[in-house]
């Protein structure tokens, strides 16, 4: 039985079992959270920046399906050193990519919400936004 | 023959896909289908993907995660841009599906009037409206208690614009029209009406139950608040209509049917409403029924809008050229063949309407007698009921001269 | 295999009706379709009665006078006796064509909520609705501003009657009550809660969406005022829902949606209503959808309900039995397999059911993962979502079989 | 061409053509009127009844298609001689019988309408019902 060629690669099974930088920050420079209400996904992310906004710590805690909770752990890892304009420049294609298997439509919504919740936050650490929390089905 | 040959379809190529066609009647004559207007006949394509849809991926739909629910979820959403592609909406947010144009209607009515409506609001709608708009417009309004207006008719069953002017003013809260008219065959300035409601700050309503069938639409460019058609009058399955609406209108508007999939949380004391269209569409949707009009859209498309009203020009121009060496028929509405659609309502003296559709019968004639659904402008024309032909895409000329036919047989009957 | 062998249909000849179930998924598997609670797959002779409509008598209904309309309209009024019949109401007259469970619901809701309801009444409607009724009523209870109330439930997932008779009193204008829950699986007591209602005055309504295909239902004996299904889920097509209402009631009550067919008489000032149960069908209706449906009634009572039900325990017993054997499962519900329909919603420790649900489809397994429109139960469960899966009849236990490898498969490679 | 073989078999077309017992009594001793507003079919008519209850004379007027306005003219012939109580049981098959042709299921309407009329002024002439008009659709 060959399941692992298929979405759920060794790679996200992995990310989802011992999700890296799990937990929180002493002291971050912004926490946002975010969820998925039709799935019932949830991400909590803190974001530690530098005098150069450029991120040096981040950490996140969540509940959810494999697909959320493993592109969320994914995702932390590759922050580490991104400037916020980085941050901003994320896309879904990259979600998608950085994930490295087919993702079904109706689960698009699992693989984008932590590069949601991050940008979200960045962008309200920056004034830009006003927004208690994310929602992804409000888009 | 008096038809311009080249403005007329490829109709023999066409009635291929129509089984229905093939129907033989009465005394072994064949079908003649003259009954557009109240519905469509459904080509195979349109009836091949239902079936396909029941034999191959038959699911629910609502994104469910297994393998048949996203293959009928994405035939499902693309059935909606196809939909707005065709009509010239922005975007699957500006297209509902409901279960007919009537449903669609109400929805306005609703949604949109029992909010905004009140004592002291008007209401303008035509003298000509399906009883649709106008049924549904009248018993809002009496509900809320905003007056209702009827815009005028001019002799020749156009719209009296003076008393559209007359009409629309700074109580209007909606003008709402039929685009095409099911009786008069009137194609309304749209355009213009919509422009008068705009100038007044009340929404344009459009009716196009019988426009999108027949004639290229553009909901963008007319600049309707909301417009509303039917699947079965397209060549679409019954069991689906549509609803246009302007996104930011929608975004605005209060949800009318409530229940599944159109919310995006639920709580025992409150809810929240999910994104649109899927806010307006509560409950499983006419799911194999959106899959089916797609392919009718496409199949119109195959054929070209643009082409489909230069037909029904070329059809309606015969038509009136053969009723008028009869004197003793009246056509109700326009004379000129490029300001109507592909319908004629007429009276044959002295032969009641449905003494003539049952005489028609048995040429294999489907003609439609009654008041199809306009009593009200029944009424204005002073006559109980009228017969009405109706052409689309599959008929042809000689469709008109058995039609003729049947008027002769039925007159000789009833006088002789 | 612990499944009473007697208690089963002939699945093997019932399966050859369904081409869908020839669909190989996957890894080159066969379709194991798990999903009927969402919507049951659809039989040729379904599909075949509705392609015959547009084949042959593609036409309008409301009676018209030409041969397709005789015939497409004695076809859809039969189609409503036909369903008057299987539910045992008293005639057509007490059966609405809607387009779903959810129209019909918010028809009630509307039609009668927005006449009768007002502060100082309550609404008592169950912790397990459905969102069709659970929004529904809780949005014209706040329109209205009347109260609506819960009636709780037991620790395994039945009604508690306590609660419902401490809720239903003298203010309760209406009790609106699942028949079968679509995620607990519970049977509701829906006779003593429409006695209970009755006692006090109130309306019973009765979602019937997942009872009626499943079970014989009789809306007579039962003695509710009104009673809610769709098509899609009892092997007929989307597009068509059914309300049944007694007839006395429906005579008095307001029609909802306004246009066509559903009048008698219109003016530009008033309307008067149609006859039962056209008042309530207003523009072109389901046609081939009700032809469909009355078709899917026939498979169904060939078949014969009493048969479906004892296959349907049959299965969940089943299914119950293996679930119990593994110990990281947790199935929500009564236990009792005479209690409950043929479903079951249930969480795996460990793996999420999206997860779960998306590992199943690898197996060609199609089950549903999510909130199943029960969000506040779902809350009530401390849970965000289940899995679900749900049987009929052309399922097998060697289906079963299937599932539990699957659930197998996912704890091994979650856990691993 | 053989149409009078179907629906509008001679007779019908002739009591169409030159209806029977056409126009108004000098002195009713009832008269009703009634309509069948789907199909804009319209009959009056006017009864004279002897000291019996035995109908001696019956005219009516009306509108409408062939079948409403033969049937009431046929129904005209057989009403003289009858009794109130005669009339009572007439029913939809005796209409149906007397214009001796297929009715098609949408044309029953225009069939029973003389009957309804008749029988409803009879009823409302002997103070058993309380009616203004009989409207078909409301049955
Ligand atoms: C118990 C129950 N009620 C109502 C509904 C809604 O049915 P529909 O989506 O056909 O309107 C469903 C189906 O999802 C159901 O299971
Ligand atoms: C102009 C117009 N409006 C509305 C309708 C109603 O359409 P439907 O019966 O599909 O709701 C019709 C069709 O009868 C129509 O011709």
């Amino acid at each position: 039985m060959d399941l692992g060629s298929d979405i759920y690669r060794q790679q996200i099974l992995d990310h989802y079992r011992n999700p890296r930088n799990h937990g929180s920050l002493e002291e971050p420079t912004f926490t946002h959270e975010g969820e998925n209400t039709m799935c019932g996904d949830l991400i909590e992310m803190d974001v530690e920046l530098d005098d150069d906004d450029v991120i040096t710590s981040v950490a996140f805690r969540g509940d959810g399906c494999a697909i959320s909770q493993a592109s969320a752990s994914m995702l932390t890892e590759r922050l580490i050193g991104m400037s916020l304009e980085e941050v901003d420049a994320l896309d879904r294609d990259d979600m998608i990519d950085m994930l490295g298997v087919e993702i079904s439509p109706m689960r698009v919504k699992c693989a984008v919400l932590a590069e949601k919740v991050v940008q979200d936050g960045a962008d309200i650490h920056r004034g830009k936004i006003d927004l208690d929390r994310t929602n992804l089905d409000d888009s | 023959m008096g038809v311009t040959g080249s403005a007329l379809l490829d109709v023999d190529r066409i009635r291929r896909d129509f089984p229905v066609l093939e129907r033989r009647l009465g005394d072994d004559r064949p079908l003649v289908y003259l009954d557009n207007s109240a519905t469509s006949l459904t080509p195979s394509p349109v009836v091949d993907a239902m079936a396909t849809y029941y034999n191959e991926y038959n699911a629910n739909v609502h994104r469910g995660l297994h393998q048949l629910s996203q293959e009928a979820s994405i035939a499902y959403e693309d059935a909606h841009d196809a939909v707005a592609e065709f009509i010239g909406a922005d975007g699957r947010e500006e297209v509902i599906f409901t279960k007919n144009t009537t449903e669609s209607l109400n929805l306005v009515a609703y949604s949109w009037g029992l909010e905004h409506l009140g004592p002291g609001d008007e209401v303008v709608i035509t003298e000509m409206e399906h009883h649709a708009a106008l049924v549904t417009w009248q018993q809002i309004a009496r509900r809320t208690g905003a007056t209702l207006r009827y815009i005028g008719l001019t002799d020749d069953g156009r719209l009296d614009m003076s008393s559209a002017s007359e009409r629309i003013g700074d109580d209007t809260a909606v003008v709402s029209a039929v685009h095409v008219s099911n009786t008069l065959g009137t194609v309304n300035p749209v355009d213009d009406l919509v422009d008068m409601a705009h100038e007044h700050d009340a929404i344009a309503v459009i009716d196009g139950a019988q426009a999108v069938p027949m004639r290229p639409v553009d909901v963008g460019s007319m600049d309707a608040d909301f417009y509303a058609f039917s699947g079965h009058k397209m060549l679409g399955p019954t069991g689906i209509g549509v609803l246009y609406g302007k996104e930011e209108l929608l975004q605005r508007l209060e949800p009318f049917l409530y229940g599944g999939s159109m919310i995006e949380k639920v709580t025992f004391d409150e809810s929240r409403w999910n994104e649109l269209p899927w806010k307006f569409e509560a409950g499983t949707p006419p799911i194999a029924e959106g899959i089916g009009l797609h392919r009718a859209v496409d199949y119109l498309e195959s054929i070209g809008m643009d082409r489909i009203q230069r037909h029904e020009e070329a059809l309606v121009s015969y038509a009136l050229e053969r009723f008028d060496a009869l004197d003793d028929v009246e056509v109700y509405g326009p004379r000129d063949p490029a300001t109507r659609g592909g319908l004629l309502a007429f009276n044959l003296e002295t032969v009641h309407p449905h003494d003539l559709a049952q005489v028609m019968n048995d040429f294999a004639v489907a003609i439609r007698a009654g008041d199809h659904c306009t009593q009200p402008l029944h009424d204005r024309l002073d006559i109980t009921a009228s017969a009405r032909a109706s052409f689309y895409v599959y008929n042809q000329p000689s469709d008109i001269d058995v039609l003729i036919d049947g008027i002769d047989a039925a007159r000789e009957l009833f006088i002789a």
